[in-house]
């Protein structure tokens, strides 16, 4: 299943929108546990600033699709909060760079509550947003900081990359004692594919082999993927196997997954939209050279953004972040 | 003071506008009149300046988010009368009619929205990032609120090196929510900063009305709690802001610390590009549509019998060649290669790749 | 309100004390008296205790920071009577003193003070980080601020489920200069929730006195100017704290929405064990000292004729019996074992290493 | 010079603390330059809550020893400003665990304005702050977060960890036409060391070699300087020769020294206070793989904090951080 952007054909056919998917999976939580909750900034009466939740309100009234002040802190600190308390808040930020603002309560309280409790408390909260690059939304609006969330003990960090795992990852991610950040790709929202109807719920514990192939790994997550999988295409025209392997959960890491596909092909190249010093990417080249040492052929290649805020003019902003032909380029490098 | 400024209202607040006194029109227009011109000249030029900017952005020629001020124009250029150069500005997302009245060349403003190199910001900071490090305008910023702590930071160093200037923050109802304007409306207060707090109070943060995202809206008392000279203006009445931002900063430059402007507006157009507008009652859009700062101050004037039809269609016939040339310089400008992609990163330029 | 309570007064606010009317002493003590053995009973433990700590710190039984509430008993005592135990309480890093008033035992304090597993946080939290899930005790922050979004959302969820609990939010005068507490604030009174904020205004947030903190000392008046019910307390008297937190709790329960209490108290040691305490004028700790909540109502109730130098001392025995059963469980408690390390990072043990 | 902490003999000894050093280029860049001034909680009356700036309020007076309230987005924001209208404005934020409060204004801010400006502004600041466990503070106040402001293009993080970089590096921060994040660990206040006559400035681009070394590279910074010296000297006697270098500056890396050391030794060991995954050290190791791919005879080991807030009770919270005895296993489990 593919998640290229492509304008959906007509409502009635077969696809869905991976913003419709989402819609979905928030309206089935809603509907099925009054626990839940849906808190931000413009997700009511706006329709949340992507439209995934429009209509919600309508739906479910204001006390379960709350509009909030411009204020990060106090209400993502309330969702801990209200977690606490039994319930299970949906949290939206409207976009990762506006999370710094919260980022207080996420690491300090979200995080960090069961453990220094001695166990006694948990905080069953998911928080949503918006991430990433590659609309020409400037500097302020364009970063990548899955990988800092991903550092933080007692968070659970997803990143859905297709309309089944948008559809479904979030009543796992309710599941959870734990707080989960819930990272969705700006470019994503458009993206149409078809739900497989035999997809009921989804296992956040492990990575998906996206393609099989025999020659390089290449592992990716969230907006990349389909870049991964068009470089694959590409690479396959030049006769290279290229395995892409989806991380889905950025924490925990599903390392067998990844570790297992670059011991059969010897090779890996790992694609990250966060800048290149200390992004995840790193991490995942690391555990892929503690676990995989002797049987890698080549040292691991990385294709990240460079190293530089991200600009608005369209040349320059493309070329600061990772493309297929970049991927590709990586993939050729490594031997495979 | 008493708000009909509601986010029900069908309209703006009924304040008594002060009018300066215009003698009968005469040949050589009076001073008033004149400096009356200019107002008119400079809304209209934002105006127009955003109006083509929609087109511009349908033709895909402009892209990212944009923030459009149409409605707003009598704040920008009213408070910019008060200003002077050595003063700074801090601004939005926006800002675009900021910029203009800050003097920023359209066509600086226009090549940016463009991403050319011309751009005031070199075509790196497209519509959200307009700077102007000479006219000390420091952006353009596109975290709600992030800007207020910078310009406490500006006015302390007026402070510390005990110049008479004033750092002019402009930020919107939404923004007033965020903890950074507490803490910097305390730490401006605290410290006696002269900071002018320009708050553009349109009744909307996005999709949020003001009774949906304050507990009490009288944003005026509420920053007078920090023990700051506060005050609603209608924002609607560029000489109403004029004088509202004249009489701030003259008791500024004396010392007396910082002033906070609630200016009571209204935005026209939808948020943004995206923004279908579907939160905001027709005739409340219309009610406010009413009281159009540039229509307002232009009736003012032919009553006032200081423009008549010839004058205004020179003016609009100027302001649109203005337009029309910032548009073609863009569109000629050129585009920065994709070498030069980590140029300003530091101010080391050795190690710009980290 | 006008304020005697300055960073430079030296002592506190001669504010008059309300006083339940005490019969003659009977052999059979009035409700009244009872309640107040009771509340000097809980006060002096709160003392006794942390006294007790100093001497533990000094003998390195007790690490890290411990921040002491001695001076600021009759806050937590007070505001306590008032709460049940349906409601919430979210405090700070000077929280033993709450933690005992909520009812956590001396020893599950003392042993986690000991990083023992048998401490009302396993050892794991602290002297800043005490909590009781069972008491709805929600710790112990030691970020300034921290909890007061918390207590929204402790608020925020009893309001979705229609119960007439209230959550009440300690933090200090330092942590009203936060973007937290205006955020919260005005998210408690939008959305009319049941937080009940005490602010503990102990005129120093370290070593920076209120007013190098504050543009406007008078918190309660800012507090109002969000539109919730706000209003000063005298600190230093139990029964005035009493007083106000039911009048404030009680109201709350019938659905008034958020309070505000700003109490006016001291701490009569320094900020924390680290803390040579240069900044405050000795006269002005003396003078407060003078107002002794603990001695204040022994004086009192010594006064109306309910409290004799026998009784006093059976309450010290008492009281200190108390602590050294908890020194001495907290001595012998084990302590985790290293292997133990990785429990509760997350509720799925099974990944407990990332 | 070793940096362990050690009670000063008397004041008139040669030694000096790292707190002093640290006052004593605050005093010389006050002294020497009138756009300085600190800023912070407590740096005034207070002397800091370290006592780093005790007696400078007396000396410099409160213009520019400020005090200001408990506002951390504002008087960073602040700092920010102060510094784009030509100030050398020297922010102390107490703790690294409060900087999450400022985060937005150093990375959407600080790090961002020269390039969204086209080069126009420069941010010429200093933002010191304490990092680091080890003093049983629990879970809120002992993170090791050097590691995510290492991530951020536009910003140069240093990491004094010896009285000679405390005392001189910050004169070169400010020299900096960017901002520079200023770590300093709580652990070495009291650790006391003899200035180096010798040293009158510092180079904030280059790693040091702290201890030569031919058979293991054990790479480290800050707090986790001295521990590796401590693991050195015990491998030594194991008749392992260890080479440790202590980067110094954790952004930009220098490579070159790290990875030629590398180079020479065929093994690595990486220690880092941060939380494992997604730690600076996964950074490190990568570079080492990249670039020494076919000279390392072992996969890299890295010795970080296990992944759990951090812990109040003394056992757990040593258990839970990188110590010397870990850094000799790991140079042992390398094959050195
Ligand atoms: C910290 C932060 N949160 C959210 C946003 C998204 N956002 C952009 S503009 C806006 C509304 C701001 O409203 P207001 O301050 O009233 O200004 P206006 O747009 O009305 O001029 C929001 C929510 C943002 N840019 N920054
Ligand atoms: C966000 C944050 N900034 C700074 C600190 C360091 N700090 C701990 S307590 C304190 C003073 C707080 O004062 P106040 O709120 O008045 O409470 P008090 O200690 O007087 O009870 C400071 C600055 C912190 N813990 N958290
Ligand atoms: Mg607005
Ligand atoms: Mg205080």
């Amino acid at each position: 299943m593919s998640t290229r952007t492509r304008p959906r054909a007509h409502p009635d056919d077969d696809t869905t929108t991976y913003r419709e998917a989402l819609r979905a999976g928030l309206r089935d939580a809603l509907a099925s546990d009054d626990r839940v909750f849906l808190m931000g900034e413009d997700v009511g009466r706006y329709g949340g600033c992507f439209g995934v939740s429009l209509g919600l309100l309508e739906e479910f009234g204001p006390d379960r699709v709350r509009d909030t002040p411009l204020s990060e802190s106090a209400f993502v600190g309330a969702g801990i909060g209200a977690a606490l308390a039994g319930m299970r808040p949906v949290v939206e930020i409207m976009t990762v760079n506006f999370s710094l603002l919260a980022l207080d309560q996420i690491l300090n309280n979200a995080a960090t509550l069961r453990h220094m409790s001695g166990g006694q408390l948990g905080v069953p909260l998911v928080i949503r947003m918006t991430t990433g690059a590659g609309r020409q939304l400037a500097a302020q609006h364009s970063h990548s900081l899955e990988g800092w969330y991903a550092h933080v003990p007692g968070l659970r960090v997803l990143a859905p990359a297709t309309v089944d795992d948008a559809r479904h990852m979030l009543s796992a991610a309710l599941a959870d004692p734990d707080p989960v950040m819930f990272f969705e790709h700006g470019s994503l929202y458009n993206a149409a594919g078809t739900l497989d109807p035999a997809i009921h719920q989804v296992d956040l514990d492990r990575a998906a082999v996206r393609r099989e192939g025999t020659d390089v790994t290449v592992v990716a997550y969230g907006g990349c993927v389909s870049k991964a999988l068009e470089a694959a295409e590409e690479l396959a025209g030049e006769g290279i196997s290229a395995e892409v392997v989806d991380l889905r959960t950025l924490r925990p890491l599903d390392d067998a997954t990844f570790v297992g596909s670059v011991r059969r092909t010897h090779r890996a190249v790992v694609v990250d939209e966060g800048w290149r010093s200390g992004s995840l990417s790193a991490e995942i080249e690391s555990r892929i050279c503690e676990q995989a040492f002797f049987e890698l052929d080549a040292p691991v290649e990385r294709v990240c953004s460079a190293e530089v805020p991200i600009p608005y003019a369209r040349r320059l902003e493309e070329a600061a972040l990772p493309q297929p032909a970049g991927i590709v380029a990586a993939a050729r490098r490594v031997g495979s | 003071m008493a708000t009909a400024h509601g986010g029900t209202s069908a309209g703006p607040p009924k304040a008594k506008r002060p009018r300066r006194a215009h003698g009968p029109t005469t040949p050589s227009r009076t001073p008033a009149a004149t400096h009356d011109l200019d107002l008119l000249r400079q809304m209209l030029l934002i105006r127009r300046f955003e109006e083509r900017c929609v087109e511009l952005y349908s033709a895909a020629a402009i892209r990212g988010f944009v923030h459009l001020y149409i409605g707003e124009e009598a704040v920008a250029v009213g408070v910019h009368q008060a200003l002077d150069e050595r003063d700074a500005v801090v601004s939005t997302y926006r800002e675009h009619g900021h910029a203009l009245a800050r003097g920023i060349p359209p066509e600086a403003v226009m090549a940016e929205m463009y991403g050319k190199t011309t751009g005031c910001s070199h075509g790196r900071g497209g519509s959200m990032h307009l700077f102007d490090a000479d006219r000390r305008f420091y952006g353009g910023n596109a975290i709600v609120g992030g800007g207020l702590p910078l310009a406490a930071g500006l006015a302390l160093a007026d402070r510390l090196r005990g110049e008479s200037r004033v750092t002019c923050c402009f930020f919107g109802d939404g923004a007033f929510a965020e903890g950074e304007f507490h803490e910097t409306a305390n730490l401006a207060a605290l410290w006696g900063l002269p900071v002018l707090f320009v708050c553009e109070n349109n009744l909307y943060a996005m999709g949020t009305a003001l009774a949906r995202e304050h507990a009490q809206t009288d944003l005026a008392m509420r920053a007078a709690s920090y023990g700051m000279a506060a005050w609603a203006v209608d924002g609607m009445d560029v000489h109403a802001v004029e004088k509202a931002a004249r009489g701030a900063i003259e008791s500024m430059r004396a010392g007396s610390g910082p002033h906070f402007l609630e200016m009571r507006t209204y935005r026209f157009r939808a948020h943004s590009m995206y923004d279908p507008d579907r939160y905001r009652p027709k005739d409340e859009v219309e009610g406010w549509k009413r009281h159009d700062p540039v229509t307002g101050l232009a009736d003012g004037m032919r009553t006032a019998g200081v423009l008549d039809a010839a004058a205004l269609d020179d003016l609009e016939h100027q302001v649109s060649a203005e337009i029309d040339h910032a548009v073609r310089a863009a569109e000629q400008a050129p585009e920065e290669p994709a070498e030069d992609l980590l140029l300003h990163v530091t101010g080391r330029p050795e190690e710009a790749e980290a």
